[in-house]
């Protein structure tokens, strides 16, 4: 058959990844401060959606998770289950320094430090906050890892599930949450 | 046997045209959009990607199989407005299912896909679907009375229940229905807004009400199915209000010229206006566009 | 027959909310029975930390209480720790204060005007007044070198002069953006629909407002004349000359009409500001901040924000660190018992529309 | 304004024996008194002499003193005046009146002092969590718990950030990234 045919299956992949790359609808969820930059970079003079991106409503329908800033214990168990949600393929966007190494609150007690412990990180835009020319930066980066089939964050959290799942329940004290709900 | 080859072979064609159109009227909707905005926006094949990507996701949630039909109801209903809509005036290439009682038909047919899809969004169990479905269902209670009008009326006046026949008549003595009968073109325009479900009307998919409405739980390739369907059905729509107030299309360009035209009307008021709730938009439809609907009838009965 | 009530969760993932919080609401059709805000989604602990630092190294957590509009919280914050150590600050750098404090008030304002829309559907207004908002952050960046933080009201004074050919620069913006403004009104308050869906919705009591809390714009649209700047004036708001614009009703629309009015009062402000700045110093050089005691005692300032009176409660125990800084924002009560009462009885169409209107900001509940 | 001040005392004090007031420039009274008068005075303050407004309550940890010191900010719109009540609890077992029914808004401040503190304000009504979710440590706000010390156990830090050095090199060696000129020139 055709459609087995590893060399089809290059060409499919090569048109999906094409529209994939033109076409990031990002989660509305404005988990930290850096929500605060992403109207300026939807509206008139940064215009995201020049790339494809656009917002969408509900994990369901979202392509990006961008997990602006810092997480709070409490708002990291809510990213997780909204990350698991959503359906592949997904992208996660690490925005701002809070997300690489703590930032700021690298000494508080209710933030964590590294995202890439909890959830599969595919792009790091740093900065506090990032600028939108640096977010508009950040999605162009993704384009290219995805054009090339290397934003694979959501195949590497199924398959390291265990590891992430432990690191998860280390700082999320009561875990009552379906133990795979995609 | 060759009929038959020739309609599925039109059917298809039509499908892809309308496909085509549909897509990239939703893709110049956010250009336009995004001009009045002050912004470059998107190009205006963007949909395209946007429907070629989320018929590629991959889905792996299960509600019940109603969530799976909900989708296809939708389609199916597209499909089969546009198969009995005549695209052009002349039948050659866009052979159609055209028959006497059609349009009443087209009626009960319209009412069909947000039922489809009422039923897919209550079994999701997501409350948001539930209201959203129960704000669009009250609000096709709204805009149906004006839309009903109008149809009565043309049917009244012109005696036919035939779109075809309508066509004809329109070409014989070279005057649109728009002019001849523009109180029924008046209600039926109104009811196309909120048909279309933009601003001032889409309370039913709200997002900052109700996370996108119907479709909250649907992602992936329901919404490609949905998005496919929603633009089929906006061409059909449409080439219906082309082909019962102007005059048809003789060839596809002025078909598109004529469609964008109407569909210019929905879009730029949906730019400029904030959306109105169920109870205001309801009242909006049972307004105006009723009392217009009203008028055409009595034209037609009287005049 | 009484309807069995459905519980809708708004947020915290949900577009119609304004930041990252939730309202639990309980509804019977469309109606709201009960609503609840859960919140705690933002905390950092910003007033442990802020234990932890120096009196000089707090302002940088300190302008991340409020992301859209941290100015007045540095202000409220440099004031207290001036108040304690009796420290005096140039005219000069009143006056850049004062600018500061109305850019960013316009700038929460523009922001505003994109979220109040967008709450109702009219997304065209949040594209043009955030795309126009970045005009005033590059006032800023140029100012104090960032576009949304900016720690640049210190103790003693502010951080740096107004760098050559800065009046000129803020004068053309506020030109251009009074044009902008008019058309704004065209879309926005000549709307029908918009007046139809603000108007007797989301109404708070003129005999309660000030029992309640209701602070800034949402008590202003009750018919309450009360302002900070002038009830407690600080800085040189006493020598400026403004009006505090009252609207009466107490719904949407007045809160709404009261800010389209300030925004016009703010641009009034900082012409008069830069027509009357005066030259001289801009700092009085604090000591080395690694060493830099404060006496000991407690302080209290309260400062205007767009969302109301934020104010700063400092305690020193004669250290290096603050004893204690306690913020205390206008959401903290707007956003939980005011949100929670007003919701009652609104339909949920509305939620997100209220929530705009009183300016709920999470992280300012939270820190 | 003096003589508001003047009056505000003179009233307080013969109204409440335990209250010993100080004064501040500008228009601030202050007033310590009892925890138990807390309710009572508070209701004077807003039904009697029009401090309508509760502008703030705010709690201090004097660990040194074993107390808690909470303050009640009040503010009058009519004689543009502010008036801090301030009252010691004792650290070890701290219990408060709830004085919710006066301003409907200090529910929110009592439970936040609830969870950051550890007060107990007698007949608070409202969920046990504000900010916080599932936390099992003393509550933070309280100087003797280490919140630094917390975080390290807790939290996975990343190499690399204990020092502040340049890491600019780091970068270049580890993706090719090529630094510009101009980036060099700023060194520590």
């Amino acid at each position: 058959m055709m459609i087995n045919d590893k060399n089809s299956q290059k060409i499919v992949d090569i048109i999906q990844n094409y529209a994939r790359k033109h076409s990031l609808w990002i989660l509305a969820y404005g988990t930290g401060c850096g929500a605060i930059e992403i109207p300026p970079t939807m509206t008139s003079r940064y215009d995201a959606e020049r790339l494809g991106v656009r917002g969408a409503a509900t994990p369901r329908q979202a392509d990006v998770l961008l997990i602006t800033g810092y997480l709070t214990t409490k708002t990291l168990k809510r990213v997780i289950r909204v990350y698991e949600q959503m359906q592949d393929p997904k992208y996660v966007i690490g925005f701002g320094s809070c997300t690489i190494n703590g930032g700021m609150y690298w000494d508080s007690y209710n933030t964590i430090k590294a995202l890439d412990r909890y959830l599969p990180v595919d792009v790091f835009i740093n900065g506090c906050m990032p600028r939108p020319e640096a977010v508009l930066a950040g999605f162009a980066k993704l384009q290219e890892l995805i054009q090339a089939g290397k934003a694979d964050g959501a195949r590497k959290y199924k398959e390291n599930l265990e590891w992430y799942r432990a690191n998860q329940k280390k700082v999320i004290p009561n875990w009552r949450m379906p133990e795979y709900n995609w | 046997m060759q009929e038959i080859l020739q309609y599925t072979w039109g059917a298809l064609v039509s499908f892809v045209v309308a496909f085509t159109v549909g897509i990239t009227y939703m893709g110049l909707n956010r250009k336009i959009t995004a001009r009045v905005q002050n912004r470059i926006g998107p190009p205006w094949y963007q949909n395209f990607f946007d429907v070629l990507k989320l018929g590629s996701k991959e889905t792996s949630i299960h509600h019940g199989v109603m969530q799976h039909m909900g989708p296809a109801f939708i389609m199916v209903t597209a499909v089969m407005s546009l198969l009995i809509i005549p695209i052009l005036n002349d039948n050659r290439f866009f052979p159609n299912l055209n028959f006497h009682g059609d349009l009443v038909f087209l009626l009960y047919i319209m009412v069909f896909g947000p039922l489809g899809m009422a039923l897919g969004a209550g079994q999701t169990g997501n409350p948001n679907s539930a209201i959203g479905v129960t704000r669009g269902l009250s609000q096709m209670v709204g805009f149906e009375i004006p839309w009903v009008m109008a149809l009565v009326a043309l049917m009244i006046q012109y005696k036919t229940t035939s779109i075809v026949d309508l066509m004809n008549l329109q070409a014989e003595t070279g005057r649109w229905l728009m002019f001849t009968s523009p109180f029924a073109f008046l209600a039926a325009v109104l009811a196309m807004l909120g048909m279309f479900r933009y601003a001032p009307f889409d309370i039913v998919g709200a997002p900052q009400e109700l996370a996108s409405g119907p479709m909250s739980e649907n992602g992936g390739k329901y919404l490609f199915v949905m998005m496919s369907a929603g633009s089929v059905f906006a061409f059909a729509k449409l080439t219906l209000y082309v082909d019962l107030f102007m005059g048809g299309a003789n060839n596809l360009i002025i078909l598109v010229v004529k469609t964008f035209i109407l569909y210019l009307i929905p879009m730029l008021y949906g730019i400029v206006s904030p959306r109105y709730r169920t109870e205001q938009a309801i009242r909006y439809f049972w307004g105006w566009p009723s009392l217009f609907g009203l008028l055409a009838i009595l034209q037609a009965v009287f005049l | 027959m009484r309807e069995k009530a459905t519980t809708l969760y708004i947020g915290p993932q949900h577009p119609g909310i304004t930041g990252n919080m939730m309202v639990r609401v309980k509804v019977e059709g469309d109606t709201i029975v009960k609503a609840t805000t859960e919140v705690g989604y933002l905390h950092r602990s910003f007033e442990k930390l802020i234990e932890k630092r120096n009196w000089l190294q707090s302002f940088t957590l300190l302008c991340r209480f409020c992301v859209p509009e941290p100015d007045p919280v540095e202000e409220s914050y440099a004031r207290a720790v001036e108040l304690l150590e009796g420290r005096e600050v140039p005219e000069r750098a009143k006056y850049i204060r004062v600018l500061v404090l109305e850019l960013a008030r316009i700038a929460s304002y523009l922001l505003w005007y994109g979220g109040q829309s967008a709450s109702l559907g009219l997304y065209t207004i949040g594209q043009w007044s955030v795309g126009d908002r970045n005009y005033i952050l590059d006032l800023f960046e140029e100012l104090t070198g960032g576009r949304v933080y900016h720690m640049y009201i210190w103790p003693g004074g502010v951080r740096r002069d107004l760098p050559k050919g800065f009046e000129n620069k803020v004068l053309k913006t506020m030109d251009y953006l009074e044009k902008r403004l008019d058309d704004y009104d065209d879309l926005m308050f000549d709307n029908t629909i918009f007046r139809k869906r603000t108007q007797g919705v989301g109404i708070i009591d003129k005999e309660k407002a000030v029992e309640w809390g209701v602070v800034g714009p949402p008590l202003r649209g009750c018919g309450i004349r009360s302002d900070i700047r002038i009830d407690d004036p600080y800085e040189v708001y006493n020598k400026l000359d403004f009006v505090v614009p009252v609207e009466e009703g107490g719904d949407i629309w007045a809160r709404a009409l009261v800010r389209r009015q300030e925004i016009r009062q703010s641009i009034r402000i900082i012409r008069q500001v830069l027509d009357n700045i005066p030259a001289g110093k801009y700092y009085n050089k604090i000591p080395n901040p690694q060493k830099w005691a404060l006496p000991k005692g407690d302080a209290y300032t309260r400062t205007e924000a767009v969302r109301g009176e934020v104010g700063m409660y400092v305690v020193s125990d004669g250290g290096t660190h603050p004893r204690r800084a306690h913020f205390r924002g206008a959401a903290y009560v707007h956003a939980i018992t005011l949100l929670e009462n007003l919701l009652v009885g609104e339909n949920i169409s509305d939620i997100a529309a209220i929530m705009n209107s009183l300016g709920t900001c999470p992280p300012e509940i939270e820190r | 304004m003096e003589e508001i001040k003047s009056t505000i005392i003179q009233r307080i004090k013969t109204h409440f024996s335990d209250a010993t007031e100080k004064e501040y420039p500008y228009n601030r009274v202050d007033f310590s008194v009892k925890k138990e008068t807390i309710p009572a005075i508070l209701f004077y303050l807003k039904d009697e002499m029009g401090f309508k407004h509760l502008s703030h309550i705010s709690c201090i940890d004097w660990l040194e003193e074993n107390e808690f010191e909470v303050v009640f900010i009040v503010w009058s719109p009519t004689d543009k005046i502010k008036v801090f009540v301030h009252t010691r609890v004792d650290r070890e077992n701290p219990v408060m009146d709830n004085v919710d029914m006066i301003w409907r808004q200090a529910n929110t401040y009592e439970r936040e002092m609830r969870e950051m503190f550890g007060i107990q304000f007698t007949g608070l009504e409202a969920p046990e969590e504000f900010l916080l979710e599932d936390w099992e440590g003393p509550p933070p706000m309280r100087r003797d718990f280490d919140t630094e010390a917390y975080a390290t156990n807790t939290y996975w830090e990343r190499p690399g950030r204990e020092d502040a050095k340049d890491i600019r090199e780091t970068i270049e060696k580890r993706s090719g990234e090529i630094l510009p000129d101009f980036a060099k020139k700023y060194t520590r």
